[in-house]
């Protein structure tokens, strides 16, 4: 976030790390509350998805901030749109599965 | 009694309302009419080497003369092919020789995002230096092929008339309507009667029924070749442009038998179970599992009837139906259209994730037509009604309000 | 809450819509009142050709220098 | 008692899983926030301009090209003979030639180009009689230009001067322009017995370094090949044959991006100038160091000193490869790369040919041609013309240099629209340093694909005509719009009458 300073920039990566890391306490105790019944392979599904969402949004404003403005916007909603659709899906996939669980249990 | 007293006064501002839109949408194409006569030969001399004086020889040929040499120098020729949403004309200004020097698009009735997308692709320039002696070919733009073979047609039919003048001969013959037909208007009629099974019959396992064949239409009509009616159909059909061939008619028949369907069973299935745009909003409705909410007050009803009135005005008066389509479909099907229509689009399909058929229930023009056509066919069962009930007594009195042209009309606008 | 989202919906789809019809009646009405073709390509080397008989007007020599000498 | 512990541990348990829903929305809605301004400043950051911002001989900024070398250049596949370049065929040659007999001898061009007073030039014309038109009309657009210049000042005031400075720099005469033999002038630094290298790869190890010492960016290693040396063509000479001196073994190559923010904005606010003044320099240094350890040294730099033609030379010492418009594409910089050179008798270790695949990218992009503002760019699908027995793009010299005088600059002469819109020619960034590694790494070409999918889709792109000047039928469009620095309207007292057209930061 600050590319020319020796102090701030090493510091807003391990700040930006950090908050990852409550994030995905607060994710863990969401899903808890739902019974989502996370397991190895739907974390990775999950973070997978929030790392893309993450990058999409870096990637656009990259391209604004090298002036292809056009090209931000455009990318933006193209591949925020097909994110967002992604994360519903996945989210439903998750319900389900725990939904069929509990009907078993 | 005061009931019915108010629902007597909502029955005759419908009325006002449904013939006032006709009335408005007449004046609107009387106006453009007015237009169009001025501007015809304002925009040839664009295609002359400055200097040069136009001189008209037959209908669609006119003659260059430069000062210097009394020999014509130039040959101009007007032709028109036939587009997505009627005829497009272009001039072409040809040499002595017959190479072809200039290209302009007098007119067009595709919707300008297509044709923009041809001439971005270079089509018009890979026209210029082709000989007129043989008939000019060049490979359609994709993504636009509708638009880039009515440009082409265009341009053989405007080197015509020079080609009879330099050398003797024409090579179009006047391009018969049936080709533009294709095997996707037959399973436009097939789908349309799977729809009409469906919504008729008690088979238990209708709903799947109606999910294959919305996916299917989804798929075919949707993503395959984008070729969903929408209000531009609707503006290309009350404008009659069709009638000189259209170059796509698949949209325009799935228009007619949803009317046609309307007004014999007052029932809209074409919403239900074939609209493709319709069927993307349930599928990410279910991802979602998103629930439905209207609103009740009447804003809402008109609204959107409003906003297609004005769109099949606009269209009306330019002559142009096809570039006044506000839907999000060529964006979601083609990714063709305006930077609006791209935000429009991402936030209908992003809303309708956690609302069922947003578009649908809000501003989608379709509705508004199957009102129009519903409240017109009541109210001249209506008349027919009461005309039977006076013939019975005998005594014929009661005067027929302004009389509608019929009840089948089907130009829709209220 | 979906109420108060579909209330905000309808509102950015309308003004869209408005934004879309205004740029295209706008877009129409220059296209008609300039009275020019939708669009107009002509041969470039057509004009190199045409535009010969001028040119003896051109006095060469006058800016011919900046060749002689230029470090390009 | 025991339930009211129980009551209070379920009350601190209950606001500790609140705290950390909270406190996650909390943490996502933060990264969110801070990868959009992340995100934005690496595309602002000057650390990104590549051979400007970041020392010349910053580390990461460079694309390992070990994996990708090759015996033989892919882009240079041999079709018919090969014969060496003639004086005619240099661009430059003919214009100074005829300026020359224009102003000397007051000879007035005409459509017959047998009329040519220079049989070298004649001969040129001679193959390509349907260039001879386009030629013609740049003396006449040259008028129109040089009437219409002075009325845009206001607009171009300091773009003119930033051009105009670099240009001064440029036309000093260091390294001086040989003026004898080359046997001679090559050796005019040499003042002692050279000093032994301890082999020919140490010796290019330290020549390579000794490059981005001198502000290079790119450097390469490679045997000189004599079928791209001019023939009759040599600086200090007023005739020479077809000979090639024989210290000329060995080629030290080097290039400089041009400045990006105004390369960006071409035409009227982009220069040349900045990377041919550096390269220029850093060839006299090398020239120099040369010298001093005892070893010939020819410098070949911008504007127009050179006896061999640059791009396909950086092409055999792997800088890049050959693109659509006929310059050097590199994955660092792309076609943003001004060169030059220097032929030594120094033994040294060449570096072998790169194939970065680059040659499919052309194929099927066509940005370049369809934003060439004098159409002078090939729009085939594959090369399509055999230039003296290497099979390239067709190129027309002369389209491009009628178009080429119509900068609104007086001393930025040049268009460099193409090298602008290429979308190889990108700053080091994330994103573009992802796209430069994985795209040659991906034998199915998917990534070029969708590549190009958002290129054509999600990037504005002006009219080709825009780019002209005003007088000429076009509004002085730009791929991006000018940088802060350069619009006069922000630092002179200007009254601003014009647009802008290009792309911008669009928030």
């Amino acid at each position: 976030m600050f590319p020319q300073s020796t102090v701030l920039d090493p510091l807003f990566w391990m700040l930006l790390g950090a908050i990852q890391v409550l994030l995905f306490a607060g994710v863990n105790q969401w899903a808890k509350e739902h019974q989502l019944g996370m397991n190895w392979w739907k974390w990775a599904l999950a973070g997978g998805w929030w790392f893309s969402f993450v990058l999409t949004i870096a990637g656009a404003f990259t391209l604004l901030g090298e002036n292809e403005g056009n090209a931000g916007w455009y990318f933006l909603g193209f591949a925020g749109t097909l994110l967002v659709i992604a994360g519903a899906g996945l989210l439903k996939v998750l319900l389900v599965l725990r939904d069929k669980s509990q009907q078993l249990a | 009694m005061k009931k019915k007293q108010r629902k007597q006064s909502k029955q005759r501002f419908e009325k006002l309302a449904s013939v006032g839109s006709i009335l408005l949408l007449i004046l609107a194409w009387y106006l453009g009419g007015l237009r169009i006569a001025d501007s015809q030969n304002g925009l040839l001399n664009d295609l002359l080497a400055d200097g040069n004086s136009l001189q008209a020889i037959s209908a669609g040929l006119y003659q260059g003369h430069s000062k210097s040499d009394t020999q014509a120098s130039e040959w101009i020729g007007i032709g028109s092919g036939i587009g997505y949403g009627g005829p497009m004309e272009v001039a072409l200004t040809v040499s002595h020789q017959g190479e072809i020097k200039r290209v302009a698009v007098l007119s067009s009735k595709d919707t300008s995002s297509y044709l923009e997308k041809v001439v971005q692709g270079k089509l018009l320039d890979k026209l210029l230096g082709q000989n007129i002696k043989t008939s000019i070919y060049v490979d359609a733009i994709s993504g636009a092929t509708l638009s880039s073979n009515a440009l082409l047609q265009a341009t053989n039919a405007a080197a015509d008339p020079v080609r009879k003048q330099l050398f003797g001969f024409t090579l179009t013959e006047p391009a018969s309507v049936i080709l533009n037909f294709r095997w996707l208007d037959i399973v436009a009629l097939l789908m349309f009667a799977l729809a009409v099974w469906v919504s008729k019959t008690r088979h238990p396992k209708k709903s799947a029924f109606n999910w294959a064949l919305l996916l299917t239409s989804m798929g075919l009509f949707g993503f395959y070749s984008a070729s969903l009616f929408s209000s531009s159909t609707m503006g290309i059909f009350a404008s009659g442009a069709w009638i000189s061939g259209l170059g796509n008619y698949t949209p325009l028949i799935l228009l007619l038998l949803s009317a046609g369907y309307i007004i014999a069973y007052n029932k809209n299935i074409y919403c239900q179970s074939l609209c493709p745009f319709g069927a993307a909003q349930e599928c990410l409705a279910k991802i979602g599992n998103a629930k439905a909410t209207t609103f009740k007050h009447d804003f809402f009803i008109w609204f959107p009837r409003v906003i297609l009135l004005a769109a099949l005005c606009f269209g009306g008066y330019f002559r142009n139906p096809a570039s006044f389509s506000y839907e999000p479909f060529g964006i979601m099907f083609g990714m063709v259209g305006s930077l609006y229509l791209f935000v429009l689009t991402v936030l209908v399909v992003i809303t309708s994730l956690l609302i069922r058929r947003p578009w649908c229930r809000s501003l989608c023009p379709i509705n508004a037509m199957t009102d129009f056509l519903k409240f017109n066919k009541n109210w001249a069962k209506q008349i027919s009604k009461q005309r039977q009930k006076s013939r019975s007594e005998r005594a014929p009195e009661g005067t027929i309000i302004a009389t509608q042209a019929s009840a089948t009309n089907r130009s829709e606008a209220l | 809450m979906r109420k108060r989202i579909m209330a905000l919906f309808y509102m950015l789809v309308s003004v869209l819509i408005f934004l879309q019809l205004g740029t295209r009646l706008k877009q129409m009405h220059y296209v008609q009142a300039s009275a020019k073709p939708l669009y107009l390509v002509s041969q470039t080397s057509a004009s190199a050709a045409t535009t010969q008989q001028e040119e003896q007007a051109i006095d060469y020599s006058k800016w011919s220098h900046q060749y002689d000498d230029q470090q390009q | 008692m025991v339930d009211k512990k129980h009551s209070e541990e379920a009350a601190a348990s209950l606001s500790r899983r609140n705290f950390l829903k909270m406190g996650g929305i909390a943490a996502a809605t933060a990264t969110v926030g801070a990868a959009a301004g992340a995100g934005f400043v690496a595309g602002r950051d000057p650390d990104a301009n590549v051979g400007w911002g970041r020392t010349e001989a910053g580390k990461d900024m460079y694309f390992n090209r070990e994996p990708f070398r090759v015996d033989k250049a892919p882009c240079l596949n041999i079709a018919g003979p090969i014969e060496r370049p003639e004086w005619g065929d240099f661009l430059f040659n003919r214009v100074m030639s005829m300026g020359g007999s224009m102003h000397k001898d007051g000879w007035k061009p005409n459509k017959d180009w047998q009329q040519i007073p220079d049989p070298r030039v004649r001969e040129y014309y001679s193959r390509y009689p349907e260039r001879w038109p386009e030629m013609l009309l740049s003396f006449r657009e040259k008028v129109k230009h040089d009437a219409n210049l002075e009325k845009h000042r206001d607009r171009f005031a300091l773009a003119w001067a930033y051009s105009g400075a670099f240009g001064t720099g440029l036309h000093s005469n260091f390294p001086p322009v040989p003026t004898a033999h080359p046997d001679e002038d090559d050796f005019k630094w040499v003042k002692r017995e050279p000093m032994e290298f301890q082999s020919p790869a140490h010796a290019s190890k330290l020549v390579k370094q000794m490059a981005n010492k001198f502000g290079m960016s790119l450097v390469g290693v490679t045997k000189l090949d004599p079928s791209f040396v001019f023939k009759n063509m040599m600086r200090g000479m007023p005739d020479w044959g077809e000979e090639i001196p024989k210290h000329w073994k060995n080629v030290i190559i080097f290039g400089v991006p041009m400045n990006w923010d105004p390369m960006y904005a071409a035409i009227g606010y982009s220069t040349s100038f900045d990377a041919y003044y550096r390269v220029k320099q850093a060839s006299g240094l090398m020239a120099a160091w040369l010298g001093e350890l005892g070893y010939a040294a020819r410098p070949q730099f911008p504007g127009a000193d050179y006896e061999a033609m640059m791009v396909p030379l950086a092409i055999q010492a792997g800088l890049g490869e050959a693109t659509r418009n006929g310059i050097l594409m590199t994955p660092e910089v792309g076609p943003n790369i001004r060169l030059a050179a220097v032929f030594t008798n120094l033994d040294l270790e060449a570096d072998k040919p790169v194939d970065l695949h680059m040659g499919h990218f052309c194929e099927s992009c066509k940005i370049c041609a369809d934003s060439c503002p004098s159409g002078s760019i090939s729009k085939a699908d594959k090369p399509d013309t055999v230039v003296r027995g290497y099979k390239k793009y067709g190129f027309n010299q002369d389209s491009c240099w009628r178009f080429w005088q119509q900068g609104p600059s007086e001393t930025g002469l040049g268009c460099r629209v193409c090298i602008a819109v290429c979308p190889y020619t990108r700053k080091n960034n994330w994103i573009h340093a992802l796209v430069k590694e994985s795209d040659p790494r991906d034998p199915t070409g998917l990534t070029r694909n969708a590549l190009l999918a958002m290129q054509h889709n999600f990037f504005y792109y002006p009219d080709a005509e825009n780019y002209h000047a005003e007088w000429s039928g076009g509004n002085f469009a730009s791929y991006h719009q000018p940088p802060e620095w350069l619009r006069s309207e922000n630092y002179l007292k200007v009254e601003k009458t014009w647009e802008y057209d290009g792309n911008w930061e669009g928030i």
